[in-house]
C-alpha cells in the first residue's frame, strides 16, 4: 500500500496540468464545436496512456486515468476525454477485442472519436436501462428511440448506441452494442448546452439502419462492456471532482486572504477559517474514497460496483458542500458568471447529476445493507 | 393566545385566490411560475392590473393609495400571487423607496413619486451595495457634493437590480465622508443622466437582473433627495425593518416547494413517479417541515410587535429561509434528471415557447437555482445575520 | 392569530416556574420513591386547568398544558405532569365520559394516580400497536403479555391498560381499555430508571384478571381515545423539549461569556457565537412548531396527526442539536454528571426516543407525500 | 501508487485474527463490546496475554520489547482487536509515555519502567488538562519546585483517566514558571504519595474514568524526571505527532457500526427487523460511507511521511472520527427502542449477567453514547482542530 505517485506519475500529472492550464481555459465550450485541442490531446499520448499495449496502449490504468482527471476537473476542462478516452475506450476494450485491436489505435491517434449514447432519460442511474429498440431486417438492424445526455455528441464522428435486442426494459440480458454513423440516416442530433459549458445531445433514432458488421461483440451481450466502461467513467468522474474542488479551495483561500470587510481581511474571521477547514476535510475525504475506488476497480463486479456507489456518494456530497460554500465565502462576485467559481460550483452539479447521483447511489448501497444477514455482520 | 386564522383575513385569501384566478394574465403567471427573471414589461402591466384593484401597495397606508392592510394581511396576498406565478412587483418602488418617501419626503416628492410608483409608472434600481461594501453597507464611498442646487454624484454602485430598466435609481451616498453612517443620504438619480453608465453583470444562472452602476460628475437636482440630508442611514434603518418580517420568503419557498412537488411526481423513471423512488419522499417530507416551522416563525414575526427584548427575527427568518430556497432548488433540479443540467437561455419575451428540448416546468428551475446560491449572501450574508443575533440578541 | 400570552397565561407560567425551579430541582427522581410534590401540584390546580368543566376542571386547554410543559422541561422535572395530567386524563376524557365524570375530579385532586400501559416494544411509534392479549372469561377478562416504557409508573395508584380483545396486531379495531389495581394478582412491575431520571416500568399480565365494569369505554373501541390521548401526550413533550432546549441555551450563553480559554472569554471566539445562533434559530423554529401544533390540535385526526409528526420531526432535530452543542460549548465539564448541561442532552434523548423518533414520524409524513395526487399539489 | 493490501499485512491480520479467537477470554471480550470502561483487572489480564505472545507494545521497536510493526500493521493489529472486544490497552503506558520514555529517558528509567509497562504491570494515568488549561494546554499551572533530590508539585489536574486505579500518574508540570511552553516537563508520580487526593468524575454515561487529581506538597524524586526538565513541551508534542493517523479512532468506529448493523438486525418491529423500517438502511449505509472514507484518510496518514507541507492529518481524522462515532451512537441508541433509555449502572465486574430488562446488547450502548459527547471535546476540541487546519494549512 503506498499513496505516492511515481516519478512517471508525478510528471504526467504535471504535464497534463500544464498543456491544460495553458491551453483550454475556463468555459472554452460556449461554442459549440468539436475541440480544437483534441489532436494535440492526442499527439501528447494521453489516450494511450491508460490503454493495455496489445490495442496500442501505454499500459497504464486506471490509475493515470484519475491523474489525468483530476487535472481536467482543476480547470473546468471542456474536452471530451472521460467521454473518448474512458467510457468509449473501455466500452470497446470489454466489449469486443477484435474490434478494439482495429478501433482503439485510431482512438489513441485522435482519429477516431467515439461518443457512447448510452444514457436515457428515465434511467436515472439504472445502468441496465436501455429502452431504445433494435429490430432485425434481414441482416441488418433497425434502431428506433432516443438517448440523451450524451455528452460530448458534438465532438464525435462516430456513435456506440446500445439498444435493446431482446429482454424487458431493465434485463441485463438483450442489450446489444451498435457502432452508428454521426449522419446516419434518420438519425436527429439536437445539441444542447449544458450549465457547466459541455455539450450534450439527444439523439433520435427513427428507423436507423445499421449492418450487423457494426455490431460490437456479441448480440443480446453489451451489458457486461457497458457496466464496465460506466464503473471506469464514474471512477474518472470522481477524480474529477477531487481536482474541482481542490482547485475551488485554493481559489476561495486566496481569496478571502485580500478580500476585506469590516475593514480586516475576510481570512480574520474563525467562522470562514472554520468553514475552510471543513471544506479541506471533505476534499481530502473525497480524495480519499477514489483512493479506495482503485483499489476496487478490477474486483468483483459486485464489489466494484458498491465500492464506486460508496465514491460517487461521497464525492457527491463533497462537491457539493465544498463548490457551494466557495461561492458561499466569495460573496457576490462569486455568483457572476465572469469569476471563476460559479463554474466550479455548475460543474460540480452535472458531476452530482450526471452517472446517478448520490442519493440514487445511497439507495444502491442500502440494498446491499438489507441483503446482509446477521452472520455476515458478525463476521 | 389564538392560533387560528381571523376569518377575515381567511377570506381576503379567498378573495386574492379568485382575483388572480380571473385576472392574471396566463402568459405573465406562465413567466412568473419559471424561475427567470421578471420582465419590466410584465410587471408593469401587472403593476397596472393591481393597481386598478385597488391593491397596487399592499404594503402602503390608504392615505397614500396603499390597502392599509395589516402585516398578516400582506403576508396572505404574496403567498397567493406567488403560488399563483404572478410577476413580482417593483420591491424597489414599493417596499424600499416608497416607505421612505411617504414618511420622510416633502410633500412635493411624495405627490411626484408615490401616485407613478403605484400606477407602474415608475420602477426603481436599488443602489445600495457598492464593490467594498456589500454585507458592511456603511462602508459605502459614493460621494455627492453640493453644488448650487444640484448634488454631484461620484463612485460606484454594484449589484444594481434592474438598473438597465429603472426609472429611478435610489441610491445611498456620502453627503459628509466625514462622518460614517450620520453621513448617509438617500437620493433619486435619473439612470439618463449624463455621466451615468451602466455595465451589466450576468449571474451563473445566465440570466441578467444585476448591474454596475457608475457615476461620474453625475448631476442630480437636490430635490431629488428624500428627506433630510444626512438621514438616510435612519431611513436605511427603517426600511430594513419593514423587511424582517418577510425575509424567510415563505411564499416564494412555497412555490418553490409546489413546483418540486410537480415535477417528482410528473417525472418518471422506468414508470414509477420519482416520488416513489428511495428517499425522494422523505426528503420532500423534511422540506415540508422546515417550509412549515419557517411560516409559523414568520406568522410570529407578523403579528408581534417588535421592540428592545424582541428577537431579530429578520436575522433567524433570513438565514433559514435562504438556505430552505437552496435545498429546495437542488432536489428539484435532481429531481429534472438531464433537464436540470440543460442551459435553457433566458427568454426576453414573456411567452415561454418552443423549448429545443424537455418538459414545459423545466426551463427556469437551474437558472433560478443558480441565481439563488446568492440568497444567502444578498440582504446582508448569512454570516453577518450570525453576528447580529449573537451580539444584538444572546449579548456574545 | 396572536401569540401573546393572555394575563392569566403569563400568571400561570410565571407561577408553575417559580413552584417547579424552588420545589422541583434537577434529577430529583433518582431515587425510586413517587413523588413527594405530586399533592402540591395537585393543590396547585395545575392538573384541573387544562380540563372542561364538566369533569371539575378550569376549562382551560392544550395551550395550558403546553405552558406548563415548558416549564417543566426548564428545569428538567421528572413528576408525571405529563403521564397522569396530561395522556392518562385525556385517556379518560376521550374514553368515557361517564367515568371520566367520577375519575376526573379525583385526578384533579391528587388521589387518583392514573398512568397509561400502553406502549410495547416492537411499537416503536405506531399508536395501534396493540399484542397484550384480554381475553373473556366468563364475566371477567383476563390479560396476559407486556407492556414497556410505562414512564411514571412508579408514581401510579392505578394503571390503565390498553388489550387486544379483537383483531390482529396493529388492527385499529379491538383495542380495549382496562383499569387496574397496581398490586394485581398476576401483575409483575419492574421499574428501572430512565437516562433522564424519570422511572419506568415493564409490566409483566400473566392472566391478569379484570372485571368487566373496569372496562373504560366501550370494549375494542380504545383505539380513538388512545390516539387522542398521545397526541395530546406527543404535543405536551414538544412543548417540554422548547423549555428544555431555552434553558439549555441560555445556561450555555452565560457559561461561555465567563469561561477563559487562550486568555479570552470564550463568547468572543465567532465560531461559537455562530454556533450558538444557531441554536436561538433552531429553538424558535421548534417553538413555532409547537404553536402551529396548537393550531391543529382539534382538527380532524389525520391533519392533526401530520401536524404533530411535522412537529416531532423538528423538535427532535433541534433538541438534540441544541443540547448537543450546548455540551459541546461548554468542554469537559458539559459531560459530568454533577453539573446540569449534560442532563438537558439526556432529558433530549428520551424526548426523541419516546414517543417515536422523528425519523419514525419523517416516514409517517413521507407516506401522506406519496398519497398526494398532482391535482392536489397544483391547488 | 499502489491501492492494494500487502499480502503480509493481510497474513498479520489473519494471525491476528486467529490468537483473538483462541486467546482472548470471553468475559473481558463480552465487556469490551459493551461499551462500558474497561476494568484495570482486565487490562492487566489481556495486557499479560499479548506480552507472552510478544505483541505487548505494537507501537514500540523491536529493541525495548515492541513489534517492531509498520503503522499500517498497527492499524491492523487494533482493528482486529476492537471488533473482537479486547478490552482497550494502556493508552497512556504504552502510547503516551512509553515512547517519550524510550526516546528520552535515562536508561535506568527506561529499565525500571519500559518492561514493567510491557508485562501489564505499570499502568499510567494521563495528567495533561488543567481546570484552565484543556484544549489549550500550553497554560497549565501545576508547579514542581526542585528540593533537593525531589519535586515538589502542587497544583490540580483534571480528566485524569484512571487515576484511581494507576500505579503511576505522568504529568505534565511546570518547572519554569516563567517560560510558557519551554518551562513544561514530565514527571512520573505515584498516585499513593502523600499530599495527594483523588475526586472522581462521574460522566454522563454513569461511568467512572475520570478523576481530578489535588498536588497539596506532593514530593515527587527527581529520578522520576523522563528526558530533561523544560523539554516537556518538545516530548509532548512527539507523542501527539505519534497519535495523528489514529485519531479518527475508525478501529473503534468500525466496532461501533458493526454493532448497530447486528442491532438494527436483531431489533423488531411487528415481525420486520428494523433495518427494513423506513430510512433506516440508508442511514447505515452513510455512516459506512464516512466510515470507510475515514478509514481510507487514516490509511493515507499511516503510510504517508509527516513533513512539512503534509495534511494536518490528526486534526482532519479527530474532527470526522469523533462525529462519526457520536452519530452513530445516535442511531444505535435509537435502533434499540426502549432499552437505549434505560440505565444500564456500569457493573463494577467484568462479567455482565443478569441484566433487570432487554437483550444482552443493550447494555453499555447508551452510557458509551453519552460518553463519547466528550470525544468532539477531549484531545483537543473540535474547534481547535478546525483552527489548526485553517492556520497551519491553510494559512488563513
Amino acid at each position: 500500500m503506498n499513496f505516492n505517485l511515481t516519478e512517471e506519475q508525478h510528471m504526467l500529472s504535471d504535464s497534463v496540468r500544464r498543456f491544460l492550464e495553458n491551453e483550454c481555459g475556463l468555459a472554452t465550450g460556449r461554442d459549440n464545436k468539436s475541440s480544437d485541442q483534441w489532436a494535440k490531446i492526442a499527439e501528447l499520448g494521453w489516450l494511450a496512456i491508460p490503454l493495455p499495449e496489445s490495442v496500442g496502449g501505454l499500459g497504464g490504468g486506471a490509475v493515470e486515468t484519475t491523474l489525468i482527471m483530476e487535472e481536467f476537473g482543476r480547470v473546468l476542462a471542456v474536452e471530451p476525454f472521460c467521454a473518448i478516452g474512458v467510457v468509449a475506450a473501455q466500452l470497446i476494450l470489454a466489449a469486443d477485442s477484435r474490434q478494439a485491436e482495429v478501433l482503439l489505435p485510431q482512438l489513441i491517434a485522435g482519429n477516431f472519436r467515439p461518443i457512447v449514447a448510452h444514457h436515457e432519460h428515465e434511467a436515472r442511474g439504472v445502468i441496465e436501462h436501455v429502452s431504445l429498440q433494435a429490430n432485425a431486417h434481414g441482416d441488418k438492424w433497425l434502431l428506433s428511440g432516443r438517448k440523451s445526455l450524451v455528452v460530448g455528441a458534438n465532438a464525435a464522428n462516430r456513435f456506440i448506441v446500445s439498444a435493446r435486442t431482446d429482454g424487458d426494459l431493465r434485463d441485463r440480458a438483450g442489450i446489444t452494442l451498435f457502432s452508428i454513423a454521426c449522419n446516419a440516416p434518420g438519425l436527429q442530433q439536437n445539441n444542447i448546452r449544458l450549465i457547466d459549458n459541455r455539450w450534450a445531445a439527444e439523439l433520435i433514432f427513427d428507423n436507423v439502419e445499421v449492418s450487423a458488421m457494426n455490431v460490437l461483440g456479441e448480440v443480446g451481450e453489451g451489458y457486461r462492456a457497458i457496466d464496465h466502461a460506466y464503473a471506469h467513467g464514474l471512477l474518472a468522474q470522481c477524480a474529477e471532482a477531487v481536482g474541482v474542488m481542490e482547485q475551488a479551495l485554493w481559489i476561495t483561500r486566496d481569496y478571502i486572504k485580500t478580500r476585506k470587510q469590516f475593514g480586516v481581511a475576510l481570512n480574520t474571521f474563525q467562522a470562514l477559517q472554520h468553514r475552510m477547514a471543513e471544506m479541506l476535510i471533505e476534499l481530502e475525504l473525497a480524495r480519499s474514497v477514489v483512493y479506495r475506488s482503485l483499489a476496487f476497480i478490477d474486483a468483483p463486479t459486485d464489489e466494484r460496483n458498491a465500492a464506486l456507489s460508496l465514491a460517487k456518494i461521497k464525492i457527491g456530497q463533497a462537491v457539493r458542500f465544498v463548490c457551494g460554500q466557495a461561492i458561499q465565502l466569495h460573496g457576490g462576485i462569486g455568483v457572476t458568471e465572469e469569476y471563476s467559481i460559479g463554474h466550479y460550483f455548475k460543474r460540480a452539479m452535472t458531476i452530482e447529476n450526471e452517472l446517478g447521483s448520490s442519493h440514487f447511489h445511497l439507495a444502491q448501497l442500502a440494498d446491499l445493507e438489507l441483503r446482509k444477514s446477521v452472520a455476515w455482520v458478525r463476521e | 393566545m389564538d392560533f387560528q386564522i381571523d376569518p377575515a383575513d381567511e377570506a381576503l385569501r379567498v378573495e386574492v385566490r379568485e382575483f388572480l384566478r380571473t385576472h392574471l394574465p396566463a402568459d405573465l403567471a406562465q413567466r412568473g411560475a419559471s424561475g427567470f427573471h421578471p420582465l419590466r414589461a410584465d410587471q408593469r402591466r401587472w403593476q397596472r392590473i393591481l393597481f386598478e384593484r385597488g391593491w397596487g401597495a399592499p404594503n402602503w397606508p390608504t392615505e397614500f393609495g396603499g390597502t392599509g392592510w395589516s402585516h398578516l394581511r400582506q403576508f396572505i396576498f404574496d403567498e397567493e400571487c406567488a403560488l399563483a406565478g404572478a410577476p413580482v412587483t417593483d420591491h424597489g418602488g414599493l417596499r424600499m423607496f416608497g416607505p421612505v418617501i411617504y414618511t420622510y419626503a416633502s410633500s412635493e416628492l411624495k405627490a411626484r413619486l408615490l401616485p407613478a410608483i403605484l400606477r407602474g409608472e415608475l420602477f426603481w434600481g436599488q443602489g445600495f451595495s457598492e464593490p467594498n461594501a456589500g454585507s458592511d453597507l456603511a462602508a459605502l464611498r459614493t460621494r455627492a457634493e453640493r453644488d448650487g442646487d444640484h448634488y454631484i454624484v461620484n463612485g460606484q454602485k454594484i449589484w444594481t437590480t434592474g438598473a438597465h430598466t429603472c426609472d429611478v435609481i435610489g441610491c445611498l451616498v456620502k453627503t459628509n465622508p466625514e462622518a460614517k453612517q450620520r453621513g448617509i443620504s438617500f437620493l433619486c438619480i435619473d439612470p439618463q443622466s449624463p455621466g451615468i453608465s451602466i455595465r451589466p453583470i450576468i449571474d451563473i444562472g445566465e440570466g441578467y437582473s444585476l448591474n454596475e452602476v457608475f457615476f461620474d460628475n453625475v448631476r442630480v437636482p437636490v430635490d431629488n433627495l428624500l428627506g433630510e440630508e444626512n438621514m438616510g442611514w435612519t431611513y436605511a434603518k427603517a426600511v430594513l425593518e419593514n423587511e424582517r418580517a418577510t425575509s424567510a420568503e415563505v411564499p416564494l419557498n412555497k412555490r418553490k416547494l409546489a413546483q418540486l412537488r410537480e415535477i417528482v411526481q410528473r417525472e418518471c423513471s422506468n414508470g414509477e413517479r420519482v416520488i416513489d423512488l428511495p428517499g425522494f419522499a422523505q426528503r420532500v417530507a423534511q422540506l415540508e417541515v422546515d417550509l412549515r416551522a419557517l411560516e409559523w416563525l414568520t406568522l410570529r414575526a407578523l403579528t408581534e410587535k417588535s421592540g428592545g427584548t424582541s428577537l431579530p427575527y429578520g436575522s433567524l427568518l433570513k438565514v433559514r429561509g435562504s438556505e430552505l430556497l437552496q435545498r429546495i432548488g437542488e432536489m428539484t433540479v435532481e429531481a429534472l434528471g438531464q433537464y436540470g443540467l440543460y442551459v435553457y437561455a433566458e427568454p426576453e419575451e414573456n411567452t415561454i415557447t418552443a423549448w429545443p428540448m424537455g418538459p414545459d416546468y423545466a426551463p427556469g428551475v437551474t437558472a433560478d437555482f443558480m441565481y439563488r446560491r446568492a440568497a444567502t449572501i444578498y440582504g446582508g450574508a448569512n454570516e453577518v445575520q450570525r453576528t447580529i443575533i449573537a451580539r444584538s440578541f444572546l449579548e456574545l
